[in-house]
């Protein structure tokens, strides 16, 4: 293995985009190292990114913030800015792993690794996240966070690109995110079921807008479009947050494994859908 | 597969070594720097027992390739004390009997001061998230907590 | 006499009942005499039994004493954790 | 001399014994100086790693090294033929290294030393191993059928009458009980029957089993292992590696953590006959992932219980069957579940019969209390559903019944002296039991036993000429046993306890010691150490006696001084042990006192556990609130590290309880090797654990010490269970009570929300 730590993100795709075989981006590394050792994965080269100034840095931008690639969650969760526009993408990323996984690991490594379960997908999601991608030669592209991940282990990315940081827009006004997600213990475990929700509400305090995304309940986070509808249009009465709740556990297509089953997966999307809505309601009506 | 040369920082100390490429920091430590104070529960990053500080941020030196801590400020418990004076927490841990078999206890007390330093006043609660990446198995956690808030308390009124 | 109880899967190799007498005044003569009189239990003995007298557990003692009248029970080999 | 302790047991004041002084070992351990198993190296060391099957049942027809002895750096390889048959260890030796039948997911077969790591990861890779794929069964259930795959075709159930003509995967059969419980049940008003099941627990120790082994050609041996017995370590490796005993010493590193898992050997003869192969020192460690799937989790089981109790709270008759898997190898704990499952209560009526089967899942190894943790789970929450259907506060209806001194005991002998009744009081008494419970929470108890015994025991006491003590003990300290023992001396000698060290002896330094399990190591090393200490009174008081002039018999020791027995003696100026020690050479010669035994009497010890819980009706999660462990320690020497036990091994037991679990997929393999998806409790899990430590003396101890190291982790599944129920209104009757099933089981109680 061939182990690089390039200082510009050009070097960094030069020698991806040159390089035969097997290889990695190392952001935080709480995954790529893992698989490493546990011999799921033998890279050929491995691209530390992390020398790259530019990376580690959190700037606003439009009203917004973008976040370099190798931002930690740690980083992230003090950032003050971040929070207090997007709470619940902040709250998310800092679900990942303990407080030393949060010392290292990042949102876009998190959203690389395209795990279904991983936590800081429904959020970025939610928040209409923007993903910048450089290839070979520099060429640079913007995808919705959505696309990113195409199924379990899998990218949209090409052969020699990298993304370089996440645009977190700016939010409307009377509007909030959440995110929960169902864990057997309190800490440490991956997610059985993550929900995330953002809405905007009109000046009449009616929903105007939402969206609702759901984690391991498929092969890839899924945006719940009847659910969000559900609220659209209401004050998120009882009756709403039910239809919200059925529309969530309908859209769900998960597994049996030695984390949920099927069932309760199923069952677990609706509740926890329904309690983020409201907290971002409450967010929302500030 | 060539050895990377790696300048780095331990404990304040100017370190040089070679690694691997694919070598964990924590391979580093124990096997080539003879620092065993940090030790391997999981080698996945689930039990802390390997805890250090990179640029005084807390982390688990398993989940690190030894060559990423080139031109970096590496701590670990074998510079918790200042020569033969203990920090507080090796104080509070020892008169809580805050622990059993010890083996996480180094991890516990490299988690337990960057908490500390990051936070000089932690609830309870805080101080069981802050901790909920290091396993222990002996105690049940209870007097580790009560050896964190004591110390925590005891810094406050120096 | 001893009384010893025996505990319930032993009971086929000494003709059904649970508790049978032999003459011993500690753990070895116990052991030794019980093999000798009912063959079967000699391989579990072989294998190891704890023996408690007046409810003290002994294990691989020889020579603890069985005071007149005590009462005895032969157990299951212990370990712990 | 025991009848002596005996009296003097209930009066006496300590001095030392009851504080709680830093231990010490502290400052090593605090400060990452402590060596542990894998933080030993040698010069010249290789590093050895073992290949395992990544079947759970397959034949092997041949193993092929050839390829990976090519491997540059690689030394050694080894394999079953490395290894002669041995009668007195087969099954030991068949886990160590597969024979012809690989009989779980992980088990070793072969072995490679090389110059690093890499080289010999590369040399696993390369061994080939022709595999014939056999079915395989991981359930306990399954096992039994007559139709289950065999996993030894030798396998005759011992204990049946007349004995099976065909082979089977039930070992053994064992039976318990006396009086008639069809008797028993026809004079019951209430009988409820209940199926349960409990999944393999891992003891889960944070360290990883680690060993370094040298071995000459000429069988001088040395190995550094983390063990819970090194002297079993010794015995066993000798065995399997053909040496003298004596010219193998094993020393015992520090232990991370063991909780009965590391009272067997895995790595150690591996690391020993590649170092002899080689020539050179060889270390193994085991990953994490092999720790799950390859050294001992202990049993999975199911169960069926009856219990029957008359209106006014009497149980009438006790019945139970127990079935235990305990992996590849006959020696499922189940014994012991059979014997403990109601020694909690006085029953005229009582029969248990327990069936030991062999699976294809990693042969187990004991944890905490082996077997009883499971039939508590299953007997206490009968016990509870009877107490709540019959309308008796359930700590009422187990004092009703509760077993005391004099009363026959379930699997035979009659209690001497046991503290059940005061743990129950003292629950009932605890502010906690009253405490108003919020929406969503119930509150449960149960309580637990488990024996605690003696063994093999050898102990020295150094007197130096500066003063202090050299106390040399040949049992591991596994939770800070130095500390309490160092009290101990310190106490009978009457001197400070900074003025006595004590340290682990490896086999060579100090005669036979048996393992550090079954709770018996401040027991049965305690009363060496209280021994030994009064052997070298009694030399020191002779050495004053010759000063002085007078007879042995007219000196007495008395706060760390001799002085003359009464005024009869004479009048002279005591001697501190100091000024004895500091003139030992020229009156004598060195002073030690040394004491060995194999000593009974251990005293059982009963706890009684508390537990709050809070359960979210949406996703079945359940959160422990409040927990509070009462345990009778007899005298607690330490008390710090009393409760330390006591909160251990509740938390341990709520792991069990909740979450922690081995999972298998159909191919038999197992699914959650890792801290990720096998869950302990982490920190934020969890309360604070109150204690309550109840002093009913053990009459066999000199201080009255009864062992606390395991009876911890026998109530509390079914407390936490019992909990469940009330707080959620449904008797959870598997573990883990992870929130899938426990979502179910509400669902199940509101057809409503269930058919939505």
């Amino acid at each position: 293995m061939r182990y690089e730590a390039p200082s510009t993100i050009d070097q960094a795709v030069e020698i991806l985009s040159q390089a035969d075989g097997i290889t990695r981006v190392l952001a935080g590394g709480t995954d790529v190292i893992v698989q490493m050792r546990s011999g799921m994965v033998e890279p050929d080269l491995v691209v530390d990114i992390k020398r790259i100034d530019a990376m580690h840095e959190i700037t606003p931008e439009d009203g917004g913030f973008r976040v370099g690639a190798a931002v930690s969650g740690a980083q992230l969760g003090e950032h003050d800015g971040v929070k207090a526009l997007w709470p619940g993408v902040v709250e998310a990323t800092e679900l990942i792993g303990s407080t030393q996984v949060q010392g290292r690991a990042t949102m876009v490594g998190n959203l690389c690794n395209a795990s279904p379960a991983a936590d800081s997908v429904p959020a970025l999601v939610t928040a209409g996240a923007i993903v910048s991608i450089v290839g070979p030669g520099g060429a640079r592209r913007e995808i919705p966070a959505y696309e990113v991940t195409t199924g379990p282990g899998k990218t949209s990315l090409e052969k020699g690109e990298i993304v370089e940081s996440i645009l977190l827009p700016a939010r409307p006004a009377r509007s909030g995110d959440a995110y929960l997600r169902f864990i057997p213990r309190t800490e440490m475990d991956i997610a059985v079921v993550g929900a995330g929700v953002a809405l905007t509400l009109h000046p009449d305090g009616t929903c105007a807008e939402a969206k609702v995304a759901l984690g391991a309940v498929a092969e890839v986070v899924l945006l719940v479009e009847p659910a969000a509808s559900a609220i659209v249009g209401t004050r998120l009465e009882d009756e709403a947050l039910d239809a919200l709740a059925a529309a969530a556990s309908a859209a769900c297509r998960p597994i049996d494994d030695k984390r949920g089953t099927i069932e309760f997966r199923t069952k677990v999307a609706g509740v926890l859908a329904r309690r983020a809505a409201v907290i971002a309601h409450d967010r929302a009506r500030g | 597969m060539s050895q990377i040369h790696v300048s780095t920082t331990i404990n304040g100390d100017p370190a040089e070594f070679l690694c691997e490429p694919d070598e964990t920091l924590l391979d580093v430590l124990r096997d080539r720097l003879g620092l065993t104070g940090s030790k391997e529960g999981c080698g996945s990053g689930d039990c802390g027992a390997c805890s250090v500080t990179v640029d005084d941020r807390l982390v688990c030196s398993c989940l690190m390739l030894g060559a990423e801590a080139d031109g970096r400020d590496i701590g670990t418990i074998e510079g918790l004390a200042e020569g033969e004076h203990l920090h507080p927490l090796q104080r509070k841990f020892l008169d809580h009997a805050a622990l059993q078999c010890g083996v996480c206890t180094p991890g516990f007390l490299v988690a337990a001061k960057a908490l500390l330093d990051h936070n000089p006043d932690p609830s309870e609660t805080e101080v069981r998230y802050w901790l909920a990446g290091n396993l222990c198995r002996c105690t049940g956690y209870d007097k580790i907590v009560r050896a964190v808030l004591d110390t925590a308390a005891e810094m406050k009124g120096a | 006499m001893v009384q010893v109880g025996l505990w319930g899967s032993l009971k086929a190799a000494v003709g059904g009942v649970d508790t049978v007498e032999v003459e011993a005044a500690n753990i070895r003569q116990l052991l030794n005499r019980l093999s000798e009189a009912h063959p079967g239990l000699a391989p579990v003995i072989e294998k190891g039994v704890a023996v408690s007298i007046d409810g003290e557990i002994h294990q691989d003692n020889w020579f603890a004493e069985i005071p007149p009248g005590s009462e005895v029970y032969v157990l299951p080999h212990m370990e712990g954790g | 001399m025991l009848d002596k302790a005996k009296d003097a047991v209930i009066d006496r004041e300590f001095k030392l014994v009851g504080s709680r002084p830093v231990r010490p070992d502290g400052v090593d351990k605090v400060t990452g100086r402590a060596r542990f198993g894998a933080d030993i190296s040698a010069p010249g060391m290789l590093v050895g790693k073992v290949l395992r099957s990544p079947h759970a049942h397959a034949r092997i027809h041949s193993i092929d090294i050839h390829a990976a002895l090519q491997v540059p750096g690689v030394k050694a390889v080894v394999t079953r033929d490395d290894f002669a048959e041995n009668a007195k260890h087969k099954d030991v030796l068949c886990n160590v290294m597969a024979r012809d039948k690989a009989l779980y997911e992980g088990h070793a077969v072969a072995a490679v030393a090389a110059t690093s790591a890499a080289a010999a990861r590369k040399a696993l890779k390369l061994i080939k191993i022709d595999y014939d794929i056999l079915p395989h069964v991981t359930d306990v259930d399954e096992a039994m059928r007559d139709d289950a795959p065999l996993l030894h075709d030798d396998m005759i159930t011992s204990g049946v009458d007349p004995a099976p003509e065909k082979p089977s995967n039930v070992a053994r059969r064992f039976e318990f009980g006396h009086g008639d419980v069809d008797d028993g049940f026809a004079k019951a008003d209430v009988v409820i029957e209940r199926e349960f099941k409990t999944e393999a627990a891992h003891q889960a120790y944070i360290e990883p089993h680690a060993c370094l082994a040298s071995l000459t050609e000429d069988g001088h041996g040395e190995l550094f292992c983390c063990t819970q017995g090194h002297y079993a370590v010794r015995d066993i490796c000798a065995s399997l590696c053909g040496l003298e005993v004596s010219k193998l010493r094993v020393t015992a590193s520090e232990i991370g953590g063991g909780f009965g898992g590391k009272t067997t050997v895995f790595l150690e003869p591996l690391a020993l006959v590649l170092s002899r192969k080689t020539g050179r020192p060889v270390k193994m460690v085991m990953s994490r992932d092999e720790v799950f799937r390859a050294s001992g989790p202990t049993a999975s089981t199911s169960s069926s219980i009856k219990i029957g109790a008359t209106r006014d709270g009497r149980i009438t008759a006790g019945q139970g069957e127990f079935r235990y898997q305990g992996g590849a190898f006959t020696g499922s704990p189940v014994q012991f579940g059979a014997m403990c499952a109601f020694a909690c209560y006085a029953l005229d009526n009582v029969k248990t019969v327990g069936y030991d089967v062999v699976t294809n899942r990693p042969k187990q190894a004991a944890y905490r209390a082996p077997g009883a943790p499971m039939a508590a789970f299953a007997v206490e929450s009968v016990i509870e559903e009877l107490a709540v259907k019959l309308g008796i506060d359930p700590i009422e209806f187990r004092l009703k019944n509760a077993a005391q001194e004099g009363d026959k005991s379930s699997y035979g002998p009659t209690f001497p002296r046991i503290g059940l009744i005061e743990t129950l009081e003292a629950a009932k008494a605890h502010e906690h039991y009253s405490a108003p419970l919020g929406p969503n929470q119930g509150r449960g108890v149960a309580s637990g036993y488990w024996f605690n015994f003696g063994g093999a025991t050898s102990v020295s006491l150094n007197i130096h000429p500066d003063g202090t003590v050299a106390l040399v003990v040949g049992t591991p300290d596994i939770g800070g046993s130095r500390a309490s023992m160092t009290l101990m001396a310190a106490e009978e000698l009457g001197i400070p306890y900074d003025k006595v060290n004590c340290i682990v002896a490896d086999t060579a330094s100090l005669g036979l010691n048996e393992t550090s399990h079954g709770s018996r190591v401040t027991f049965a090393s305690g009363l060496a150490t209280i021994e030994a200490a009064r052997n070298a009174k009694t030399e020191m008081c002779a050495r004053a006696a010759m000063i002085w002039e007078i007879s042995e018999e007219a000196v007495t020791w008395e706060d760390g001084h001799a002085k003359p027995a009464g005024a009869n003696a004479g009048d002279f100026e005591p001697m501190s042990l100091a000024d004895i020690a500091k003139i030992a050479e020229k009156t004598g010669g060195p002073i030690s006192g040394h004491f060995e035994k194999n000593p009974a009497g251990a005293g059982a010890s009963f706890a009684t556990h508390i537990v709050d819980v809070e359960v979210d009706p949406e996703t079945g999660r359940v959160e422990v609130k409040r927990f509070t462990a009462v345990q009778d320690a007899g005298k607690a020497i330490h008390p710090s590290y009393v409760e330390g036990q006591f909160q251990g091994g509740a938390v341990q037991g709520v792991g069990w309880a909740l979450n922690e679990e081995y999972v298998y997929g159909p191919d038999g393999k197992m699914q959650n090797a890792g801290f990720l998806d096998y869950r302990v409790p982490v920190c934020s899990d969890l309360p604070m654990i109150d204690t309550v430590i109840v002093e009913v003396p053990n009459p066999g101890h000199p201080y009255g010490v009864r062992g606390v190291g395991e009876t911890g982790i026998v109530p509390p599944m079914a407390a936490v269970a019992n909990a469940l129920s009330a707080a959620a209104g449904v008797r959870m009757t598997e573990l883990p009570m992870s929130p899938p099933k426990v979502l179910r089981a509400i669902d199940d109680t509101r057809p409503s929300i269930a058919a939505e």
